[in-house]
């Protein structure tokens, strides 16, 4: 078994989870698809925040009984914990506007409802 | 509305899951967790309830109204333990060094105090009831509303 | 027409993606850690939090998780707004 | 000199554009004074003429917005139908353009930076 | 006073947002009690934010370091690097703080009768102090993370407002295509700060700006950067969004959200001349901002001329003015590295695509409003449906003529000055982005004619016989604004000696940015 994880994995998964996940928002054509194709790019990207704080080795930035070495970066995960705080309220918002346009037209589909155009 | 097994089962759990909760908040300051992961811990087990018991039978414990109010007041407790340290500096943990959660721990790895952290115990018990309050409601408003019911003013 | 710009424009961009990344310090080994080496050995000290995270939530950055509460506040408010009946009841009124 | 805008080139005073206006208002005044002073409110003198025709409701006779500059759009065909297809009204649509400027303009800036 | 001053730039954030919490106990009371409230600390903030102007033009840059030991310890003792969140305020922050806190007045002020019948009032207000807050933390701080914060808090609650008017199917529509476009934008946004953060190590601007070194990461993340906040201002070909947002909005939303877009354009501005300034391939970004601005403009007024719907029309021409202020700002940008250029025309360049922002954040929000206005009395939006109102809505009508007229840079309206600034500097760059100009201008003046002759001249139309003018609060918000017209109007020097030159000074001189914060270190 390797020692380490090989190459940048994390990184590597946080581009194409970034990359599925437009994928996702460009071609689905429905509205639930699309939140989560937005709550996977939010994925992506707390990956890719978290990712870039560890070290090698290290243990959690806690001080209660932990043994003694380095310890991973701190404030990535204060900002991927934010982020991830704020993308559930952008997702929460998201998906009450779609259950309101769902109530209105009867219909989920992007090209539906599209009264605003031109 | 789900059997009478997962009800009894879920009234059961629930003090569990808050007391879970509970305990996280408080020692936000020194194991893994805080506010946020604590209530979220407990609004899923208000979640719990919402698929055990119908949405109906929730709304007449848990009151939009003091949702609101609660929230509200979660969120002016942290902004106002932010303001209290405006004699320096906005946000200045001014509780260091007092006698209220003034302690400080022996520097390097060792077992946590809780009387420790300054405004962050507090800061994090703050935004706990205010997590807790909020998502309730949000969760609480989805689910009336797809029952067809909608909020009040 | 839409399917093959879509894809071009999809592969074009993950392709940067993953050459971006790749560019990146190794996994495991940041290139520069000044700020959070400052951030673990200080914490303690200046905030009494044995916890870093919090330590850095609530003190280093508290201005963010205030913003990062009044979002959900906002969201809340936001839902509960959009669900609201959106006729007054008689007695109300 | 407060009201002095001065651009590099030129300068620009709208001290002397408020004077030039309040005299044409007032030769305006003047003209107006001129005019019949025997007009009357609420009688023929008043009703709109249209060589004896019947003239149509106010409804009718207000022209609407769809009908104005009509000649503009008619010979601006071929550019309004090009620039109307990318406005579909689509979300999926809108995200697409934004990953394909960003695509390109982080190929510009790349490319820039090698020559 | 001296230490109201002092703690300013985080009161006048933290003020609305205190205002926003407490706004829902206090409307569980009474609703006048949470109206003036509601108005009375919005009265507040726009009274800190002109004393702290007045302060930043006598003795310089503010920085507020949030929880260390003083306000102006920046670096911890003995260290290099900012680790607190710094608050940085400098002439062009204090510049779109005035503007912001002008029209959220004013805005306010106009929502008291403009949404009167409508139910859920408290929250809308505790939403609108919330996107205030959202405004101003964007325009004030000092630190890329809480930008990213602050644009979500301005989003969110912009999205929310837009889909306020719950019962028509196409506000939703519209509240949902805008919190999709800003989540994506910001999750860019974000992306790229990690980019930068993996590199550097630092979430603060000005240490950023101090070692950044532009490397292919770098470029990547500035692209991210500079097209998101686009996204976010409405920049052709990314408008899309622009007017299905903005059209379907109460229309006291819909100004505040123009100064949103203005916010996120000051965003754009920080991260091309603050943080990428001193090592940017000035030219290369410069015309790319050009090249769209041009689009912007053309595309922008020739969709709006099109239009028959009044606040739709009226948004197409938010996106062609803001091609105004790429341009000028974008030569500007283009000629960085040359002193000699910056000085013939470069300055003057940027002074007008920023003197543009200013007026265009008076006259729109007034144009918007008076579309407001025609909505609260004839109940639609389709301009074929309206004719003859200027027989019921005098004030309303002086007041859009007001706008119009300014819009189109007719002297001696402001808009006038703000454009003779940009064409005459723009052409020495080069000579078709100043024909473009003209040639949108007269498209402007001509499409809004169209729109006042189908609005409000012709014969009294029978089904709007019964009429009343609106109430006095809406004219109010709207003479809030028209006065802002007027002044600048008749003393254009004034302002751009006082708020103008400081504010594209501040642009240029990256260096005052980050010895501010880094001011220790040589």
């Amino acid at each position: 078994m390797m020692e380490h994880i090989p190459l940048d994995f994390p990184f590597l998964a946080a581009a194409l989870l970034v990359g599925i996940s437009f994928y996702i928002i460009i071609f689905k054509k429905n509205l639930i698809k699309l939140i989560m194709g937005i709550a996977m790019l939010a994925s992506g990207v707390n990956l890719f925040l978290v990712s870039l704080g560890y070290r090698a080795g290290g243990t959690a930035p806690i001080y209660t009984d932990v043994p003694e070495g380095t310890m991973v970066m701190s404030v990535p995960q204060a900002l991927t914990l934010t982020s991830i705080v704020i993308n559930v309220a952008v997702l929460a918002l998201m998906l009450t506007m779609a259950i309101r346009i769902y109530r209105h037209t009867g219909s989920l589909d992007s090209e539906k409802s599209r009264k605003l155009k031109g | 509305m789900l059997t009478k097994i997962v009800r009894t089962v879920a009234n059961q759990l629930i003090l569990f899951i808050v007391i879970f909760g509970l305990y996280v908040i408080v020692h936000g300051h020194i194991t893994p967790g805080g506010g946020f992961q604590g209530g979220a811990v407990i609004v899923s087990g208000v979640v719990m309830l919402l698929a055990a018991f119908s949405s109906q039978e929730l709304k007449k414990s848990l009151r939009e109204r003091v949702l609101t109010i609660v929230e509200s007041s979660g969120a002016l407790i942290f902004i106002i333990l932010a303001f209290i340290g405006i004699g320096t500096v906005f946000f200045y943990n001014i509780l260091v060094g007092t006698p209220i959660f003034g302690r400080i721990p022996a520097i390097g790895p060792g077992p946590g105090d809780i009387w420790t952290g300054g405004v962050i115990p507090l800061m994090n018990f703050a935004v706990g009831l205010k997590v807790i309050a909020g998502l309730s409601a949000v969760v609480l408003a989805l689910a009336l509303f797809s029952g067809g019911e909608e909020v009040e003013e | 027409m839409r399917r093959v710009t879509g894809w071009i424009v999809l592969i074009v961009l993950v392709a940067f993606l993953v050459w971006g990344v790749t560019l990146v310090h190794p996994f495991g080994d940041p290139d520069a850690s000044a700020m959070d080496d400052y951030i673990i050995e200080n914490s303690q000290e200046e905030t009494g939090s044995n916890n870093v995270v919090a330590a850095v939530l609530f003190d280093y950055r508290g201005l963010d998780t205030l913003g990062e509460a009044t979002i959900l506040f906002t969201a809340v408010t936001g839902v509960l707004l959009l669900l609201r009946a959106s006729k007054r009841k008689k007695e109300t009124s | 000199m407060t009201f002095l805008l001065e651009s590099g080139y030129a300068f620009w005073n709208p001290l002397i554009w408020i004077i030039v206006f309040i005299v044409i208002m007032i030769v305006v005044y003047f003209f107006r004074r001129r005019g019949q002073k025997g007009y009357k409110k609420d009688t023929d003198q008043a009703r709109i003429f249209l060589c004896g025709e019947e003239v149509p409701e106010a409804g009718e006779r207000h022209i609407r917005v769809g009908n104005i500059y009509w000649g503009f759009f008619e010979t601006l065909k071929e550019y309004y139908n090009q620039i109307l297809r990318p406005h579909t009204g689509i979300i999926n649509d809108y995200i697409l353009w934004f990953v394909a400027i960003t695509a390109i303009s982080v190929i510009v800036l790349l490319v820039a930076g090698l020559g | 006073m001296a230490e109201l001053i002092t703690h300013s730039p985080i009161l006048i954030i933290a003020i609305p947002l205190l205002a926003a919490f407490l706004t829902p106990l206090i409307g569980m009371a009474s609703q006048k009690a949470r109206n003036a409230f509601v108005v009375g600390s919005l009265v507040f903030v726009t009274f800190l934010v002109f004393a702290l102007a007045r302060d930043i033009s006598f003795n310089g840059i503010h920085v507020y370091t949030l929880g260390a030991a003083s306000p102006d310890l920046s670096i911890p003792t003995g260290f290099m690097v900012p680790v607190r969140i710094i608050l940085e305020v400098d002439g062009m922050s204090a510049f779109f703080g005035i503007i912001w806190a002008i029209v959220s007045l004013a805005a306010a002020i106009y929502s008291l009768s403009h949404i009167a019948s409508e139910t859920g009032q408290t929250r809308f207000y505790t939403l609108l102090l919330l996107m205030v807050t959202g405004g101003f933390g964007m325009m004030f701080t000092g630190d890329l993370f809480n930008l990213f914060v602050f644009l979500e808090i301005a989003s969110i609650s912009g999205a929310a407002l837009i889909a306020y008017r719950t019962k028509f199917a196409d506000t939703q529509e519209g509240g949902f295509k805008y919190i999709v476009v800003s989540a994506i934008a910001s999750l860019m946004v974000l992306f790229a700060i990690g980019l930068l953060y993996a590199q550097y190590n630092s979430l603060n601007i000005a240490y950023l700006a101090q070692v950044i070194q532009y490397t292919t990461l770098d470029k990547i993340a500035l692209a991210m950067f500079l097209i998101a906040f686009a996204m976010k201002t409405g920049m052709v070909p990314l408008h899309l969004w622009f007017p299905d947002a903005y059209s379907v909005a109460p229309a006291s939303i819909t100004g505040m959200l123009v100064i949103t877009s203005h916010a996120c354009m000051y965003a754009a501005f920080r991260i091309c001349f603050t943080l990428y300034g001193g090592v940017i391939n000035a030219p290369v970004v410069g015309w790319i901002i050009i090249i769209f601005g041009l689009l912007t403009m053309f595309v922008g007024v020739t969709m709006a001329v099109y239009q028959k719907d009044v606040m739709r029309f009226m948004s197409y021409h938010a996106v062609s003015q803001l091609g105004y202020m790429w341009i000028g700002v974008g030569v500007g940008l283009a000629v960085l590295g040359n002193a000699e250029l910056i000085a013939t025309y470069g300055r003057d360049a940027m002074s007008g695509g920023i003197f543009h922002i200013l007026n265009h954040a008076m006259y729109k929000p007034l144009l918007f409003f008076t579309g407001g206005a025609l909505f609260h009395y004839t109940g639609t939006r389709d301009l074929t449906k309206m004719g003859g109102l200027a027989h019921k809505m005098k004030w309303t009508t002086i007041l859009y003529i007001i706008g119009t007229l300014s819009i189109s840079g007719i002297p001696p309206l402001n808009g006038f000055s703000s454009k003779i600034l940009i064409y005459e500097s723009v052409y020495q760059f080069h000579p078709i982005l100043t024909i473009t100009g003209i040639i949108v201008s007269i498209l402007t003046l001509a499409s809004f004619t169209k729109a006042f002759h189908s609005a409000f001249m012709g014969a009294e139309l029978p089904e709007y016989k019964g009429g009343k003018e609106v109430p006095r609060s809406m004219i109010i918000g709207m003479v809030i604004l028209a006065a802002g017209i007027v002044f600048v109007t008749l003393f254009p020097s004034l302002v751009v000696d006082w708020a103008i030159h400081p504010a594209a000074d501040a642009l240029i001189d990256q260096g005052a940015y980050i010895n501010a914060v880094t001011g220790a270190i040589p």
